[in-house]
């Protein structure tokens, strides 16, 4: 039985990520957690604020996991997005897929997180010490 | 006619929500609207990408806006 | 501060290995976790049993760790396999790797998984209703 | 001269130790040594592939053996 999850939450919980995406059939599991990193081209980021249009985005993310399941043999598939202020090292985003084989739940997982990055309407913002910045806003 | 914003959009216009007939000319289409927000709002025309969703579906700037939809301004998205 | 996890246990605890990877200087972190999968061609495996070289094992998972970071900028690297008796679903081997950037991550991570099955000397019995199989030894 | 035996190798010789110097020749490298084991366990020679380490470490066909090193039959590695 296939499963996929999409969320919308407050707080990543990555240990719990196992158990779901766990799946008699499959060989592999692969995930990637997206955390916050502290530097950014030398500056120092204090924390990050995230924003998402949740209606668009869960839309969005359900898309993006029925895209990855025609691509590839899929059994299991997740996308999880955090909102809210993130300090550094905290948790942003997990995303991962199991199959039978290892190639697919890499180049699954991989694509998740791609496509989730380049269209899902989420906004970071970069809080450093005596500004703050909306991520890629501008060229 | 309600456009949402969100992230830098909303800080370019410094508020949540733009009630767009509140007096004014209302946008027929999505290169309409996109055109009127520059024009009110030049910082718009700044921005890496300037998308607008349609019912929470992103939409091209062909397509017509009626009353009943939800209207959004995506700006560049930078989540993950 | 890099670190590098290189393990044979009797138990994989999946659920233990995002703190093992999370670092303040990672935006991403990328799992792989190889499970026990109930269909092999078609035949159903009732159970798996592993065996180690384990002085050499550890060596060459070393080897592999040490490979990895001199290919990309990694944080954490982890190379974990159990051995002994597994059923259906049991998780067998974990690695992951944590960078800055995502692309490093899941390069590091496949290289991880693919290196330690041409090169670690562990061993894969499939146990099947009435026969078991060394898996590969045979052309 | 111990020779460490795993996987299907064990199964093959039907131990997980063989005793090279028991009233045998003891063979000067690898490749002597792998000629020995398929002339004795002709099962060898059906496997995908066999390796020999010397010391935890995987040696070539020309690598000497002394007394002292830990050897072992590597078949094909079958782990994640």
């Amino acid at each position: 039985m296939e499963k996929t999850i999409v969320e919308i939450v407050d707080y990543i919980e990555p240990d719990k990520v196992y158990a779901e995406l766990s799946h008699s059939e499959s060989g592999g599991i692969c995930v990637f957690v997206g955390t916050v990193r502290e530097f950014t081209q030398g500056e120092e980021v204090v924390s990050l604020e995230f924003e998402a249009y949740e209606n668009m985005a869960l839309k969005e993310m359900k898309k993006i996991a029925t895209e990855a399941k025609a691509k590839w043999k899929l059994n299991t598939v997740l996308l999880r997005h955090a909102v809210g202020a993130k300090e550094i090292q905290e948790p942003v985003v997990v995303v991962g897929a199991s199959a039978a084989h290892r190639d697919a739940c890499f180049k699954a997982c991989r694509y998740l997180i791609d496509t989730l990055k380049e269209r899902v309407p989420i906004w970071k913002k970069e809080l450093f010490k005596n500004k703050s910045v909306w991520v890629s806003a501008h060229p | 006619m309600e456009v949402l914003l969100f992230g830098i959009a909303k800080d370019i216009v410094g508020k949540t929500v733009i009630h767009l007939d509140e007096g004014g000319e209302v946008p027929a289409s999505v290169s309409e609207l996109k055109e009127q927000l520059i024009s009110s709002y030049p910082e718009f025309a700044k921005l890496s990408s300037l998308a607008i969703a349609v019912n929470s579906e992103y939409a091209t700037d062909n397509v017509s806006l009626g009353k009943g939809d939800e209207i959004a301004i995506i700006p560049p998205v930078s989540g993950g």
